[in-house]
């Protein structure tokens, strides 16, 4: 059984399906890349899984478990979390405290521990700390850990972004076009980001409309077009299908 | 944990000799004065201090209730009810004041929060003037417009010392004292812990807090609930110390008289925004109302809260310009600071 | 470790914390001495009144009327054995709430030095009043604000006869609120209905309660409605009580209430309805530019120009003190004033206070002069009063001023009737 | 069924809370926030049109154009001075809630130490009353309902056919796409705040005769206009007039019914609207 399964997915905005029955299955430990051009319901897709929508029909599983319907903060809990192409900062707050808002799932002590300041509270802030900083190592932002978050390049927030969310305890992240707006050299630094997040053991889904970046790191592709699925496989045999080349047509460059 | 623009580092702006400087003088006013308008003025702020602290509270999940003063109305009708015509003794009326006033907020907050920003704070008015039209016309439990007249706390005796609330107002003023550093100590920590945090995660970005697992109804509701808790109090409190309490205390306008103590205080920093705010507002007002010039209060306290919102920098209130002072005077550095356990992690 | 910097910045914060105290402490000692008993001793007497906000023009129209009685008064003051004494008012804002009035009680005495409050009005009764028992300060005030009844009655009140012996029921609004009722009856004999109206704060209030089984008693016919304070709009209430067959609507002392229900009547028609008001016409100006003059014409207001009583007999010494009283407040105001609803307040709460002085022998002994004013009868601006004693509101004072009314004829108060004011149970 | 003078009398509070309402949701929908001093230009459009009458003799439709312009000149320099600083990024609502709040006591104050705390009147404008047999109109109470029908025509006509009026819907709709096109939003909060609060300003000197002018008059009709706004739908233009037109009816209809618990009858159905559809009657959904 796949780790995270959507069967006959629809979201209509009013008569308009933005993702019209999709069927997808994600594997414990891939990087999987979807892909499509503007407007093909690629964020629309990630929105339904996060929960911020609610699919019109169909229903998410994960692990086995129905997950449609529930709260954005309810399956994150379960371990599946999102990051947002430009919504990345909370605003004020410095890097770390960024990562320690973020860092909200690792407790395992209460509000009132916390409240109290108990011993158990703070042996545990003291291990997630250790954890966030670690986080911040991996994604080679460590320099920054006690700058203000907006006043970080855009290539740092889009990985502040990144590690905040992985600072929730994912086991499945859900990555939402982490390389708009970065010239060739910073989308490398996020693929190899992405894959050092990979390696972690964290099922990847990687949102992108370049297929350029998705060749060197995801381990299968969907694609997409007007809220369809049209092809599912090897990133490099994607290439040639023609009906993936014309979804593409006169939009992007392959 | 502390996020958000307006961070300061409080240990270094108001260092602890500054604050038990501040608190030693204030415990210690009752020996140079037994002035009744100085005290009373003291008395007052104290009280009002506490209700903005559980305004700044809410405000820092990002919402803001322009019917705080219902919940003091609540908390100082049920310590009436309970200490005048059921004839409880006072102390635990007053505890009751506060968890009778959380329990509705937990309610009300329930019911309203899914409805937030500026219908949330339409919602809070209707509801505040629903509790007046109630407390007016439930003339069986509230006795309607002629109000309650309220009892002091019983006289203490310890040995030969008596401690007599009704004959003095020492003891109001230390009780106050007592329970603004209660309250204080409650806001400034859980101001400062993960969940206060948390309340500014929630305001700062609700989208991205919720996608991070992050309850939002719930923090709002915390923030809500423990606000009512200590406002409910401060109601009780408030009742005792003028001795009545009737429908006509409590309106809309003092709702948005505690939303004008925290902005003229600043929000910044939850326990001195509101001790600074509600002093300053409430000192200034009483001074004015002596004035032979008709209605100049109105004007000034007007006048002082656009004058604070535009020539401070933005979110903050009276109580940042000490943190400036300080800064200014001993050149200790402007920039964004890190609170100290932080600091320490990156030494090592 | 503590820098020094730190040590020295608390110091100088210390330093002028502590002499701020200081100053105050002795700006508190040095209050000026009593003056040497020379000339006149001017004892200072205060008065809490609303002086902003919405109700403001309660303590702001009589004013000038206060100082120039005052002025009067004082020109040959009041003696108490060889010693002449001289009044002085001291006029605080109360802001009409409990809080502005426990702050304004506490200002008066403490700053003022007042042990006598007279002429009160404010809907802060009982914030004021536990202000002033403790520290055994007399306290006139009227019985009309809803706080002011006893505890005991129904519907209950704040006062509490036991914990409150300084307070002295000067003006009993609620019982003049009833002998108007009766004043009206007298006029109109063949009415249909009366429409009580008050706002909703009274509603159920010791005072109706009283009132309305008085009106029982008596067989009054009788129907009520309320109004949220602040009500601009009264045509929906005028309908009610039209419909309910009310050819007269008695409202209770609400000046911008009642001028806008002689308007709104006016507008819907209902020329056969009188309006009426338990309180006296603040200005007549005031009264014509807002109603108009075709609708204020026949509008019934209670009258307390002490020369124009009719069964009343004042002390004709205090009726030319009242006539100078109204020509100097005329002075000062620039313009004709016409508010002769200041009579029964402060300047007979002053005849009351400063006789029973007399008959105490002490302005200084509290217990003395409520001895005095209990049961002891004076001569004031309307007419002999006679303090009731203990038969009513369990101890202390209440007494009877005529409720007289005047209706509007071409733009004057022209004299309607009168009827003798009985205390309620 | 109630009698004519309900109805009249209802109309008649419609007109104002509709006049003032819709001057809130237009400042609303450009600027994004509420206009909390609303009712105090309300009552010193009634203060300009009372001393413009009775002190200057100006002609009573004359000078409420004065105090249209005056009063709608001070919200100008309101927007300048107070509103536009305090809105734009790192700005929530707290801060311009608050200032417009803290106007409220600011213009009372001020008004009540300037004109006096005590009622004035002009009754004397459009005197007499219309009498139609079974019921009677006043003239003033006519000339608030031809008043407010002009109003909303010249509201119509200069939102629909001025160039003014398309850069303001057009900002309205989205104030991104209306900087590109060459519309300068600073300069349309500026005019949309000078028309509300002329929109005020004149309904609060029309209803000057009707009743009495005094520095606190303008609190009532906030808060009603207020209501009408939750109930018509936050920011939307229709919204506040059917808003207001069914709160002002409702208002004597109800009062008429069950006397003064009208007051307690209105808030609930606005919690209970706001609860059920928060986005009002008219309001855009929420997405």
């Amino acid at each position: 059984m796949a780790l995270l399964e959507l069967n006959d997915v629809t979201k209509l905005f009013g008569k308009l399906a933005a993702v019209e029955d999709i069927d997808l299955q994600v594997e414990e430990g891939e990087i999987l890349g979807i892909v499509g051009p503007n407007g093909s319901g690629k964020t629309t897709l990630i929105n339904l899984i996060s929960g911020y929508y609610k699919p019109t029909r169909g229903d998410i599983y994960f692990k086995g478990r129905k997950i449609s319907g529930l709260r954005p903060d309810q399956i994150a809990r379960l371990g599946i979390v999102r990051t947002f192409q430009s919504n990345v900062l909370f605003e004020g707050a410095s890097v770390i405290e960024s990562m320690m808002i973020s860092s909200r799932l690792q407790y395992k002590t209460s509000d009132w521990q916390a409240f109290f300041n108990t011993r158990t509270y703070k042996d545990e802030q003291e291990k997630v700390v250790g954890n966030l900083l670690e986080t911040l190592q991996l994604l080679d932002i460590f320099n920054e850990t006690f700058r203000p978050a907006a006043a970080l390049s855009h290539g740092y927030q889009r990985m502040l972004g990144i590690a905040a969310a992985l600072a929730a305890n994912p086991s499945v992240l859900m990555l939402d076009e982490p390389t708009t707006g970065m010239n060739h050299e910073e989308a490398m630094f996020v693929v190899e980001n992405i894959k050092k997040i990979n390696q972690q053991g964290i099922t990847v889904l990687l949102i992108e409309h370049n297929m350029k970046v998705l060749l060197g790191v995801a381990t299968r592709v969907v694609v997409l077009s007007f809220g369809n699925k049209i092809a599912d496989g090897d990133p490099y045999e994607m290439m040639s299908k023609p009906e993936v080349i014309e979804a593409y047509l006169g939009t992007e460059t392959v | 944990m502390i996020i958000g623009r307006y961070y300061i580092d409080q240990k270094s702006v108001v260092p602890k000799i500054v604050i038990g400087a501040v608190i030693a003088l204030l415990a210690l006013v009752p020996l140079f004065t037994t002035s009744m308008v100085t005290l009373s003025t003291l008395i007052s702020s104290g009280i009002w201090s506490i209700a903005v602290m559980g305004f700044i509270l809410i405000l820092r999940t990002g919402q803001f209730s322009m019917g705080q003063a219902a919940f003091m109305a609540i908390g100082g009708y049920v310590s009436a009810i309970l200490t005048v015509r059921l004839g409880l003794p006072y102390w635990p009326s007053f505890l009751a004041a506060g968890v009778i006033s959380g329990i509705i907020a937990l309610g009300i907050g329930l019911i309203v929060l899914r409805a937030g920003g500026t219908s949330f704070s339409i919602i809070t008015i209707a509801f505040g003037e629903i509790v007046r039209i109630v407390a007016l016309n439930w003339d069986d439990v509230t006795r309607g417009a002629s109000g309650i007249l309220t009892k002091p706390p019983a006289p203490i005796t310890i040995g030969n010392f008596e401690i007599n609330f009704a004959t003095n107002l020492v003891p109001f003023y230390y009780f106050m004292f007592f329970l603004v550093i209660a309250s204080a100590l409650f806001f400034w920590q859980i101001d400062r812990s993960r969940v206060g945090g948390t309340f500014r995660s929630v305001a700062a970005n609700p989208v991205l807090a919720e996608h991070l697992g992050i309850h939002l109804m719930k923090y709002r509701v915390i923030a809500f609930t423990m606000a009512g808790v200590f406002t409910g109090f401060a109601g009780a409190y408030y009742v005792t110390f003028i001795s009545v309490i009737n429908p006509l205390i409590f309106d809309l306008w003092k709702s948005v008289q505690i939303m004008m103590m925290s902005i003229v205080g600043g929000p910044t920093l939850i326990v001195g925004g509101a001790i600074v705010g509600s002093t300053v507002l409430y000192s200034l007002g009483n001074y004015l109302t002596q004035l032979p010039v008709a209605n100049v209060q109105y004007l000034v306290f007007g006048a002082v809260v656009v004058l604070v919102l535009l020539f401070l920098p933005k979110g903050t209130g009276l109580v940042d310009l000490w943190g400036k002072f300080w800064r200014k005077v001993f050149k200790e550095p402007e920039e964004y600071e890190i609170p100290g356990e932080f600091s320490q992690e990156d030494e090592e | 470790m503590i820098k020094w910097y730190k040590v020295s910045s608390l110091l100088v914060v210390v330093v002028m914390v502590l002499s701020l105290l200081a100053t105050a402490c002795a700006a508190e000692q040095q209050k000026p001495a009593p003056p040497q008993p020379t000339g006149p001793i001017t004892i200072n007497v205060g008065v809490p009144m609303p002086l902003s906000g919405t109700a403001a023009p309660w303590g702001q129209i009589p004013t000038p009327l206060r100082e120039g009685f005052i002025q009067v008064f004082n020109k040959d003051g009041f003696k108490v054995g060889d010693q002449t004494y001289n009044i002085k008012m001291v006029q605080v804002d109360d802001e009409n709430t409990p809080e502005g009035g426990s702050a304004a009680a506490k200002e008066l005495i403490e700053n003022d030095g007042c042990k006598f409050f007279v002429g009160h009005w404010s809907w802060n009764f009982s914030a004021i009043a536990a202000v002033t028992n403790p520290a055994k300060v007399i306290f006139l005030t009227r019985n009309g604000a809803p706080d002011a009844l006893p505890a005991s009655w129904a519907g209950g009140g704040a006062y509490d006869p036991k914990t409150m012996p300084y307070v002295v029921f000067g003006t009993p609004s609620q019982e003049e609120f009833l002998a108007d009722c009766f004043a009206l009856v007298d006029a109109f004999p063949n009415y249909k209905k009366i429409g009580l109206v008050d706002s909703s704060v009274s509603k159920g209030g010791p005072g109706w309660i009283a009132v309305q089984k008085a009106l029982d008693k008596q067989g009054v016919r009788w129907a009520s409605e309320w109004f949220t304070p602040g009500t601009t709009d009264f045509s929906p209430m005028l309908t009610r009580l039209h419909e309910e067959g009310c050819d007269i609507v008695f409202v209770a002392g609400w000046v911008g209430e009642y001028m806008a229900m002689l308007k709104q009547r006016w507008e819907l028609g209902y020329k056969d309805m009188h309006i009426a008001c338990s309180g006296p016409f603040v200005s007549m100006d005031i009264y014509q530019s807002v109603v108009g003059v075709d609708a204020f014409e026949g509008a019934i207001g209670s009258y307390e120009a002490p020369w124009a009583f009719k069964k009343t007999k004042v002390n004709p010494n205090i009726i030319a003190q009242c006539q100078e009283t109204l020509k100097i407040a005329a002075q000062t105001t620039g313009g004709p004033y016409d508010y002769t609803g200041e009579f029964p307040w402060v300047p007979a709460h002053v005849e009351i206070l400063t006789q029973a002085m007399q008959k105490a022998g002490s302005v200084s002994d509290p217990d003395a002069i409520m001895n005095a004013i209990r049961g002891g009868t004076f001569d004031t601006t309307a007419g002999k009063w006679t303090m009731s004693g203990a038969q009513t509101y369990g101890s202390p004072i209440v007494f009877g001023t005529p409720a007289s009314l005047c209706s509007i004829q071409n733009g004057k108060e022209v004299y309607l009737s009168e009827h003798p004011m009985e205390p309620l149970p | 069924m109630p009698p004519a003078g309900i109805w009249i009398d209802g109309l008649v509070q419609s007109c104002i809370y509709m006049t003032m309402a819709f001057g809130m949701v237009l400042v609303f929908s450009i600027l994004g926030i509420l206009n909390w001093t609303h009712g105090q230009f309300y009552m010193l459009g009634a203060f300009v049109v009372y001393y413009a009458v009775t002190a200057a003799g100006v002609p009573f439709p004359l000078s409420l154009l004065i105090s249209g312009v005056i009063v709608g000149a001070l919200g100008m320099v309101v927007e300048k001075l107070v509103i536009e600083r305090l809105t734009g990024p790192g700005y929530g609502l707290l801060a311009v809630t608050a200032a417009t709040m803290a106007l409220i006591f600011f213009f009372e104050g001020a008004a009540g130490m300037a004109f006096g705390l005590m009622a004035k009147g002009m009754a004397t404008t459009l005197p007499g009353v219309l009498d139609m047999g079974s019921f009677s109109i006043s003239y003033q109470k006519i000339a608030v309902i031809i008043f407010t029908l002009v109003i909303m025509v010249a509201m119509y006509i200069v939102l629909n056919r001025t160039k003014v009026g398309k850069a303001i819907r057009a900002t309205a709709q989205q104030p991104d796409a209306a900087s590109l096109y060459g519309v300068n939003v600073g300069w349309v909060s500026l005019i949309v705040m000078g028309i509300g609060c002329s929109l005020a300003a004149m309904a609060g000197g029309i209803m000057g005769p009707v009743q009495s002018v005094d520095p606190f008059m303008g609190r009532i009709p906030m808060i009603m206009s207020l209501l009408a706004i939750v109930i018509g739908g936050l920011g939307s233009l229709t919204g506040a007039i059917v808003g207001g037109i069914i709160l002002g009816l409702l208002n004597s209809v109800i009062a008429y019914k069950i006397s003064y618990f009208s007051e307690v009858a209105l808030f609930l159905l606005v919690i209970v609207i706001l609860l059920i559809r928060p986005q009002g009657l008219f309001g855009a959904a929420p997405k």
